[in-house]
């Protein structure tokens, strides 16, 4: 009789050594399960109980495991020839208990990893505008982080990621499991950085009651439909997208899901609000409101790269080797960023330009998400560069030919760079270029697109039409700070803006 | 020779340049100064404390110029900098003396 | 014969189930420990060693553990149905020590979270004060760690966790084994974190030499006492406040070990030395002394967060699935206790000030510092809320009425919500409400205040009679950093304080 | 029959008990390497293969292991008295993968916390210069990033790691398996480190486009071929310097490695570009050009203290409880640090700045980086107490009697204490004092200042007399933010510096 | 007319400024300045460098003001800025020829 | 009595401070301005877009001063600013009415 076993838990990829083997039921006519458990395994991994009573201990899905809840295995049994599978359910052995305390402890430092984003894209998109500004734009990122966590845990984490059976409001069946908790630790990062991302687009002139609105909306709705779709079955949804053509639609670690949503909504965003006072001349050419503070934004730049480290390699939400490869291919996309996007401006501009180099090595960053897992050095590097080239010109033509006023590049960085890198897959993430994949990939952007700029369109415009958007001419030119916050952000220094 | 000193509201100094660019003013300067007047300033709260803030970013740009331009450098900055609303600014005129351009040592009209 | 194992190892927590099991010992009129121990454990668990010579190698305590170091387990015997324990003397199997270096790898992460702290502390500090006194600001922060380190190191780990046997003074006995690193590490970031506290409530005002002064006796003496009583037996201390009432005082993480007492040292200080010049105007209505850079001190407040990732989930300074759960509480008392605070202010001053909402959603996690281990998702939330609420009146209440300069708000954020959290334990923490959990809670909370405010205050009039506590009037007023650092903060750029 | 084993894999220092034991082979005239291999391992861990099948699968060298490929390992087979070794071949057991999983993923943090050092050298680089050139220094630290992390990946990493038989450019063989990636990451980070020490030397003058040429040969060349003296055996190279002497040059963490020889090359670089405009008076006297952000630049002096943390800990790249105890050492050594310096500016200059205080902490951790593994408490402490008050006189002493201009301090930070750590080993890293271990530790301290000292004059001469070192008097006094990158670090604020 | 240009402590202005409302004094403007005089600057030092600094923080508030009220208006600022202490500051008065308010046109004493 | 105002290159302050203290001048006051003349500006880049600066940082120095040393001063400040650069500055002489020194109530000569 020989005995092969289907494991029901996809996380748990390590070989069970010391209970693989060949056994033989002698004279097994029937084969009782309670015979064949205690064969396979030893008897402490089912701690006295009998099949049926380990049974009913099941959490309601694979995915609801804990080191104390049983597991549910398939073993064949080769019964005179004749295959024979057969279930049985018993708990962790120590050994996969270490392995789950491994997921758990790297997920968790993944998560925190990608919660010091908020203060990155915080830097960022400060220093990136001006100093009237500033507090609001703290604000903003305050805010998105405490509304993303609530709203995540009252309604969007179930949208995301529930199936037809249990709640997931308010963490609801996840919180009687443990790993409930580092999976939604994990994904509220993120849907909070989508909201943050959109930030940018609509710095420096958005109502900040209008803003909280809009933050709401994304981390609760917007956010985690898309996400549903793409990624439903890392807990116990099931996406559409994520059988698409066959092939589905592949996204690893969010280049289209985190990165083109927040930048489509902040595309929405940016047209419906429009752009600040004195962005464009009259004639429409785009004049240049520069960043206050420089160097507090490339600290939030080095910050979000820092971040990425848990974004890309956490998103295996597994302790494995597989982490350190994920993590050199987005160090590298992103240096090739630096790299494509230094040498674009410095050729088209004829200056080195801060800014865009910042924007570059992000631009690689967003890019490499997809395909970070499959790629190979030759193709994180040419996702990069390209990422950073791109992103130079796609800011000169959104500014220059589309008119639209993005503060900080984020359409491009996100919006634009997110679906290039969705793209590249099919290019350099697949072993052989089939054109079912390029049309998946291409479907997923699409509907992405759709979604992400359709509802944000709703949304802005609802906001706009009811508490409003925008704030007024005389605030927007004396600051947000002040009209917003009532304070002001630099006391002490005298801050001089001859811009409006 | 006179000088000219005129408050007026910071975003408008890259209009005024250009403006009195255009009537043949060369060279100015200017501060970045605060000016408290009818424009009321505003309340500010800093950790459940409020207070008043009655000083108001300004511009005070100082021309020194010839006598006869002077008139026609007071209307051009009179023009462009009014948009009817409280805070305008002000401009004043004074005597000078003097002015000597340091590179050259030049003194007088041909000094500015 | 029956065996049942009682583990000497409070930590190691993981099955061993490949040792498990039940056996006879044949005919055993005399249980043989050597005989026992060889029945249970394959041989090489004992490295041919007889069961004393092992026992002379065991460590003085079991919290001297190491992965090389043996353990002593209790394993019950049943003989003939007399049961009889014996007492087995063994090393490490391969999975303990795994355990082990999990448990090494986590408290040590969870300490570098912790270190930076002393950055988010240091710019939240600097932020929210005048910039001529920057400076002074930056070097107590850091001296406040090198301090720390060094006195906690000397006496102050004695102090708070030495049994009556050994010495830890300068490490001691720990310093022969592994585990006595990770742990010291991740004590002394928490030691310096209570001193950096205090730093907040006498800032822009205090001499540097009495900063100093008071920052040894706090690292070495006054925290590490009040630790003695409320967690000395994480090592071989054993304190009195953790048997109180038969229930114990209870205090996860430190609301009010580490909050607290820093809170209420703070206020001791601040009163002895008085409110800054120009704070309160002769009728004693306060006045703004604005802070000069809010993005700075948000960007604080971020790091901070952070921080507490590694703060209340590395306090179990155990490798488990644990710390996801104690994560995501600490994450929900965040986001909910700057949601508290932004409705607060809103309400009350019309404006969502930036300030108070830091404030905030420090103050939700210093309140969930006790219970983050055995809250609910509501729980978290409501104790993370009234945090955010409590901390902006009490600011206001503090200020306006007890007429005291705390310019940063420690006394509010550290004592104030610190005992709020720890109270809240009583209602939040507990499966059904005691009133003698809620006596010991107070009771705590009290010895706390009793312990904080006494010493401190006669430790800052001490300084103060001694080598002086305040800087003079003409050095407040042209900025502490020319006075006591020979320097200025932002030479280039013009700081203009129009306060005194 | 007695079996011993001998480890392949250096790394895997986990006693394998599972598997350990005593057996006979009965009647085993012939020692068959099967049979031997079948006795003493589970069946499983030969996944049914023979002996010969699985060491076609072996990977080039021990170095690039992985968790699914095969290990040799040589057992003792005692046949009737006689000792015979037997090579056996065979895959990982569960709890070999569970370590090797650990290494990867402390690494992997570790990498990560040395990453954010970039912006910890940016945030001290910036705040201890002029606001003119922000932008530019920014600039430098991204490139050293973007740029050391291509340059080491396509010729670096072969150089300093790659043994005769394979090709390590690109990462080469390394690409194939799991190991190569973490560790070349921490590599990575660790030879952008060096580019970015230099940087501080020749702050404020050097054109953008010298200082990318120079950053490209550090990071392609002079680090890597140093490394691969004294580090190379850490893959398949091997260093001359690894066996000085019979004893070794002992340099655990890099103070001579990255440290110094970042500092010797930014000696020879500040010698070779001269002191900037103003920093000398006519008759020599040194003037203080001060930084115009000293907050920024102590936060970013907190960062590297937390980087610190993995580049120390991190440098066993191995997963075990040694790593709490190199945080610890690293620690009181940059506590004692910060306290030397303090001390000695304060005793010398009558105040305590807070320049030297920064720079004092820093040199601690770095004198401490070559013994930090093997240091007693007191130890740590004295070597970082010396480097702090080191530090204070070698950064006088260079500038006031030879009178070269280093605007951060990065010769006697990391040049100097570098060499002093490199020393201190000799008296506090070994057992017993050895004359030839103080002799081995000085000649590889002398090799690397004539390596890099060398090699820097030749490579900045070489620019200087090619693209251009030093850019235009005009440019160095307008600030090289607008002359190389064509923008201002601090649009809106009045920066207003009165030295040239 | 006449300009006063007061060079005075910076904790004062709050004070000044209410004390001149007081007495019908409702426009000024204010400029952040760096005084030498008198008053000794400090030695710093940094990074093991000593150095001096001699250019202290002062406001300048700058006052147009009919003849009339000049007297008054210089007695008030000697009066509010008087501490006793070196580097109380100056006040200095000069003669303006006109004064215009931008956004009316006005000049003369109705423009101030 | 006068007013000389003097806008020159902001690194020329320690040395100008210098200078004129040894002719007996020990009272002054500077502010940081931004100039606008001959000497041209520069393009910078922000994220792809170029903008021209126009204005240049500039220091102002203010020195009030008896009728007889503003020729002496004039030329000291005139001879240390000096670079032969463009964009060196100018010096403007303006008629002062009184000065008066707070502290000590003193006005007129010895107040300055
Ligand atoms: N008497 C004055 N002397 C000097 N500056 C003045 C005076 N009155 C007004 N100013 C300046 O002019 C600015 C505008 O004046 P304000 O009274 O607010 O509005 P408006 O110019 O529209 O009457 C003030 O902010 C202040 O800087
Ligand atoms: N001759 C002067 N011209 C212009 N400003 C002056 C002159 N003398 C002094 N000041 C200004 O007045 C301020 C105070 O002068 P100082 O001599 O220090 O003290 P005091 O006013 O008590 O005599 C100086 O800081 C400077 O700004
Ligand atoms: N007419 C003017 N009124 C006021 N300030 C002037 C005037 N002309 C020049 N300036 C100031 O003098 C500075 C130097 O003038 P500029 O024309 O650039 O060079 P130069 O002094 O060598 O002729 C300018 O930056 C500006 O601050």
């Amino acid at each position: 009789m020989k005995v092969t076993r289907t494991w029901s838990i996809p996380l748990l990829v390590l070989l069970l050594s010391t209970v693989f083997g060949m056994f033989n039921l002698v004279g097994a006519g029937d084969v009782v399960p309670e015979e064949v458990a205690q064969s396979v395994f030893p008897a402490e991994l089912f701690q006295g109980k009998t099949q049926a009573e380990i049974q009913k201990e099941l959490p309601i899905s694979g995915a609801y495991r804990d080191e104390t809840s049983p597991v549910e295995e398939t073993v064949t049994v080769d019964v005179g020839g004749a295959e024979k599978k057969v279930t049985i359910f018993r708990y962790l052995t120590d050994i996969e208990i270490m392995q789950y305390r491994g997921d758990v402890l790297w997920t968790c430092i993944a998560a925190f990893l990608v919660f010091i984003m908020q203060a990155g894209f915080a830097m960022l998109e400060a220093g990136f505008t001006r100093a009237k500004n500033a507090i609001n734009i703290m604000m903003k990122n305050i805010m998105d982080f405490c509304i993303g966590t609530i709203a995540f845990l009252a309604i969007g984490f179930h949208i995301m990621f529930a199936g037809p059976d249990e709640s997931l409001f308010w963490l609801g069946s996840t919180a009687a499991t443990q790993w409930g908790f580092p999976f939604w630790l994990f994904q509220c990062v993120f849907a909070a950085t989508t909201a943050t991302i959109v930030s940018g687009g609509v710095a420096e002139r958005t109502k900040f009651t209008g803003y909280l609105a809009y933050s709401v909306v994304i981390c609760a709705f917007i956010y985690p439909v898309f996400g549903s779709w793409a990624w439903g079955s890392l807990l116990d949804g099931s996406g559409w997208l994520e059988g698409l053509l066959g092939v589905g639609f592949y996204d690893f670690a969010g280049s289209t899901v985190v990165h083109s949503i927040g930048g489509w909504l902040a595309l929405a965003g940016a047209l419906v609000i429009g752009p600040r006072i004195g962005k464009f001349a009259k004639d429409g050419t785009p004049k240049a409101l520069p960043g206050h503070n420089l160097p507090f934004a490339v600290i939030g730049g080095f910050v979000l790269w820092l971040g990425w480290f848990g974004f890309n390699p956490g998103s295996t939400t597994t302790f494995d080797g597989n982490l350190a490869r994920i993590a050199v291919m987005t160090n590298i996309a992103g240096a090739a960023g630096g790299l494509g996007a230094i040498a674009a401006i410095w050729a088209y501009m004829k200056k080195p330009d801060v800014g865009m180099t910042v924007n570059g090595f992000l631009a690689g960053m967003v890019a490499i998400c997809t395909a970070v897992d499959v790629v190979t050095v030759t193709g994180a590097f040419i996702i990069g560069l390209v990422a950073g080239v791109l992103v130079v010109f796609s800011v000169i033509f959104i500014e220059r030919s589309l008119k639209i006023d993005d503060p900080v590049g984020c359409i491009s960085v996100h919006g634009v760079c997110g679906a290039w890198g969705t793209i590249a897959y099919a290019f350099f993430g697949v072993e052989e270029f089939s054109i079912t994949v390029l049309f998946a990939q291409l479907i997923g952007i699409g509907v992405g697109f759709v979604w992400a700029f359709g509802t944000g369109l709703v949304l802005f415009l609802a906001i706009k039409y009811t508490i409003g958007l925008r704030v007024t001419k005389a605030e927007e030119e004396e600051g947000l700070d002040i009209g917003e916050h009532g304070g002001e952000a630099y006391t002490g220094f005298p801050v001089h803006d001859l811009t409006p | 020779m006179k000088k000219i000193e005129a408050i007026i509201k910071p975003f408008k100094v890259d209009e005024m340049k250009e403006e009195l660019s255009k009537i043949g003013i060369n060279g100015m300067t200017l501060s970045e100064v605060k000016g408290f007047g009818r424009q009321k300033g505003h309340k500010e709260v800093y950790r459940g404390a409020e207070y008043q803030v009655d000083f108001i970013p300004k511009v005070k740009l100082e021309i020194i110029i010839d006598d006869e331009m002077s008139g026609k450098a007071v209307e051009t900055i009179k023009t462009v900098a009014n948009t009817g609303k409280i805070g305008d600014g002000k401009i004043f005129v004074l005597p000078v003396e003097t002015a000597v351009r340091i590179r050259t040592g030049e003194s007088g009209g041909s000094a500015i």
